[in-house]
């Protein structure tokens, strides 16, 4: 007897989020644009105005009690959050987000290649011939930082194709990375087509020829249950407003060795341990990564969203996801004019679509849903190369999250169907 | 869906299907090119003016691809254009900058239709805050390429 | 007749900034470490908590009406950010702090050092021999990133020392500041001294020489009427949580001339035009400097603070905090045992006070003083340099704000008398 | 104020104020030495011990400047070691781990003054979450001079 697939209780859920129960053009708010920004709910509100209002004060520079306490807090909060992708407390750095994690990684590399943190550092540091190999779909954010360490390494940038339905083509993978590749960073999941990758075979491919593996895990750390150390990456990302925490948080987990190596980023206050006038040495991570004061509230609202994720359960969050995700592909598909892009079959997803209507843009497309209180992202979604590569500028998207209902993508699918009468586009 | 139906008046879905000014002309006499991009959603126009001797404006053309509003923006600059035989760069350069101000007004000040021609029904786009840079690029364009003539 | 100094309700102000009633060891806390972070008025935690539960989601990348509605107040935030250090809305990047600021401006030059940007960028390329000019004072966020920079240019770190009453050598500034210098970083008012340096002064020194200047106004913005502009500088740094804001959140000024000429340093979503494979066209500034989501409700609280600070009055708020400074000084300089540093007269100066206290550590100076609930700071504050040149290496630091008391710094003081008898180190 | 008495014992103002150990004895016989650094508040510590040829842990010598919790623990630590004719490294091991972990048990494991000496007195410490590094500075020391050896 198998145990049943835990379900998720809607209903609480939904009233944890207050602003799910705004409306939006006289209609109740359908939001589908989770992949941008989730919502948070009251428990992440709450424990950071808890702690501005109760133990607010500088974290790991003061001695009085306020200090003491709120050092505790935030070395808490690293604890809980490092616990929910699997890794230990000081495998954990706090970024200002998933964008300044991954600058952080090459611009590190950057300072390696310019021979800061030497010795430790030597393995980091990029030669002109070099190789960083990326993938086609990749998110601004995992592509302009290695453009520009190429630009200012001489190191060369290769990609990954994508097929047609939307899979990473891992034979071409096979052949791309090489002896001279040094560096492979790709996403878990696409923010455009919700497809989780292979990170297995990446990573084995990578470690074969020992370069460094960069996961962008921003699509996937809010709706799979993640371990990173066991996908055997050496880096990853993540950002917290992503995943029902604040703005400006977000973690890059690293491999410990990884890590103790690398040189700082950022530097300045609390991340040294003596300062001359001429030069500095360094902490050991994950502070050597986390100059100037911390987003300190923010990792507390961060720790406060990962557990109410623990408490819904990720394997339930997905499940649930799943079948939203699957109810608006099927729904999807029926329209007459509409395209998916990265419409494989047997893979794994996240409960997202992008998608082409025919003779309609995508921004009138989503004008068109909000009139009717649907909120879904139109645009290339950062991520040009991918939409250029389908023959796109622009596409529409939907993407959900825990706290979306099958009402909510039946709502959508609804005005989705009048679009193209509406703007003239034939049935 | 009275919000939707005053952005996209029927003059607009109109022009969106059958653009005005559509194709570039020939870079022959007196003519200027302007590219603009609206970066956060692709949209591109390239527009061309071609300018008489007296320096009046005397046609608009594009070639772009967008939504629907700024399609239709781009085609009412061109009629409006048109139907001068030559429109003074003074009353362009005004011109533009009403279009621009009422635009950014957020619903305070219409266009005139005895003005603005067609491109009056862009009105409703001031209070869309996100949809103002499409009704716009047509009109950047515009004061580019005559800067530069 | 001139007209009375304006004057601060603050009985109003306090009640304001709810963790200020709190009770430290069974005494009303005196919170005197606002130099390190301040306390948040409602008024800021309300702004968050209203545009999170109301109008949250993703900013200048959305058609739908909540996305519309969220860039509006993020740009609003901008303007009235900008609008109280005197500045246009486009001459203010958001950063996560004046580290973040800092390092962005630091990086940013290393990046025209090695060609990206150019021709625009190439005025600000550093050659080896070139020379960098910091102070003797500064906080390690504004030493480290020049160390770092010059390492990677070979260009060379030069510092403007400081007297024995804590007043920058100007004389030795303008023999240091010459054809060789190309940026001139100093801070507005140390965080240790509590002085407000002579800006006019080393701004036209750094001008007739051409070199760019780099101000640290952290420790000033919370506390003076600023006019960044009219002060002349080409660039500046503040951080929202000293300034009773968010934290996660600070602003980068710059002239706009240098702003668009400068490449940017984080790379990602929202910054670029046009973007291959292979490289990227970017955003004139500011968004050529804010890669992926922003601190977007940090944004909206610290308009708020700025606002809340506005409506107080920062003259009235500078003649409060300078009656506290007097009070808090006279009182000092009368307890047997301490020594002021930076005890210059005639100096104009912010609510601050660093100070050793013989025969007893600041550690144990800073728990004596939690046990009656006054909350100070101890340690090197971020200023090793300083401290050693001072012969020290951690002094005591009570540094007041607007929400301050005299009552406050009579209760300090009187705490402080005690310290020396309870650890046996003489009267 | 009994928060700070507990804290500030006795027998800690005495330490800190007449430190046994203080000063580095000369590097003769089988000796190891280790400098330590506590970042946030400047505190440092040089600490040497000596070990006889049966590997025993001879004296604890050490010089440094920090607070007075950092001061007489390290005096405490160097008393401890003189107590015994020769301190084998397992003890040394096990009391050191007994000290991290009684300091790190926020007042939940007081350190027992039949195996601590006067270091006991520093139970109090450990409610203390900040000063733990303070406590803590000269037993890391020893620790790693203990490695080095
Ligand atoms: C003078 C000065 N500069 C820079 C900083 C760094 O600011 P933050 O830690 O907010 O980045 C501080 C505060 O610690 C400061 O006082
Ligand atoms: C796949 C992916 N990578 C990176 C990012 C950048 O994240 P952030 O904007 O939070 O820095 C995003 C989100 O926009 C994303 O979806």
């Amino acid at each position: 007897m198998t145990s049943p697939a835990p379900v998720l209780d809607l209903a609480a859920i939904r009233a944890d989020f207050p602003l799910l129960g705004e409306r939006v053009n006289g209609h109740p708010l359908v939001y589908l644009d989770s992949g941008a920004t989730s919502q948070k709910p009251q428990a992440v509100i709450d424990a950071e105005v808890a702690f501005l209002t109760r133990s607010n004060s500088a974290v790991h520079r003061g001695a009085h009690t306020l200090a003491a306490e709120a050092t505790e807090l935030f070395e808490d909060a690293r604890a809980t959050v490092a616990g929910f992708v699997g890794a230990q407390p000081e495998q954990l750095v706090w970024t200002s987000g998933a964008t300044a994690g991954l600058n952080l990684v090459a611009y590190a590399i950057g300072n390696a290649s310019a021979g800061r943190g030497a010795p430790a550092s030597a393995r980091f540091a990029l030669a002109p011939g070099d190789e960083i190999v990326v993938t086609e779909t990749e998110h601004h954010a995992n592509l302009i930082p290695w453009q520009e360490l190429a630009a200012r390494t001489g190191a060369v940038l290769r990609h990954i194709p994508v097929r047609d339905d939307g899979t990473l083509d891992t034979d071409a993978a096979a052949t791309l990375i090489g002896d001279r590749t040094r560096i492979v960073a790709f996403p878990h999941v696409s923010n455009v087509l919700g497809i989780v990758n292979p990170v297995g075979d990446l990573v084995a491919l990578a470690q074969g020829v020992g370069a460094l593996t960069v996961l962008d895990a921003c699509q996937s750390a809010p709706h799979l249950p993640l371990d990173l150390p066991s996908l055997g990456v050496d880096l990853a990302v993540f950002s917290g407003h992503k995943m029902l925490g604040p703005y400006a948080i977000g973690g890059l987990y690293g491999r410990s060795e990884v890590l103790e190596a690398l040189p700082p980023f950022l530097t300045g206050g609390s991340m040294i341990t003596t300062v001359t006038l001429d030069e500095a040495q360094y902490l050991p991570p994950p502070q050597r990564f986390e100059a100037g004061t911390q987003p300190v509230s923010q990792a507390i609202g961060l720790a406060a969203a990962v557990r109410y994720l623990d408490a819904a359960g990720m394997a339930a969050v997905h499940a649930h996801e799943k079948a939203l995700e699957a109810r608006m592909g099927e729904g999807l598909r029926a329209i007459p004019g509409i395209r998916l892009l990265g419409d494989a079959t047997e893979v794994e997803r996240v409960g997202l679509w992008a998608f082409d209507v025919a003779g309609v843009h995508a921004h009138d497309v989503g004008q068109f849903l909000d009139a009717r209180g649907v909120a879904v992202r139109v645009g290339h979604h950062c991520a040009q190369p991918l939409h250029r590569r389908f023959g796109l500028t622009a596409s529409v998207r939907a993407s959900a999250a825990l706290y979306n209902t099958p009402e909510d993508v039946d709502t959508f699918l609804d005005a989705l169907s009048g679009v193209r009468a509406f703007f003239g586009a034939g049935s | 869906m009275s919000g939707l139906e005053s952005l996209y008046q029927e003059l607009i879905l109109d022009h969106s299907k059958r653009p005005q000014g559509r194709g570039l002309a020939d870079e022959e006499g007196r003519n200027a090119t302007s590219h603009q991009r609206n970066p956060i959603c692709g949209d591109e126009i390239t527009l061309r003016v071609r300018v008489g001797d007296d320096g009046a404006v005397r046609d608009v053309t594009w070639e772009g691809a967008g939504c629907s509003i700024s399609q239709a923006s781009a085609s009412m600059l061109a009629a409006l254009v048109a139907e001068e035989d030559g429109m003074p760069r003074a009353e362009a350069s005004a011109l533009i900058d009403g279009f621009r101000e009422a635009l950014r007004s957020r619903g305070e000040l219409p266009l005139d239709e005895e003005v603005f021609g067609d491109a009056a029904a862009l009105s409703g786009v001031s209070k869309f805050t996100a949809r103002v840079k499409c009704a716009m690029l047509a009109w950047v364009a515009f004061e580019d390429a005559l800067a530069r003539t």
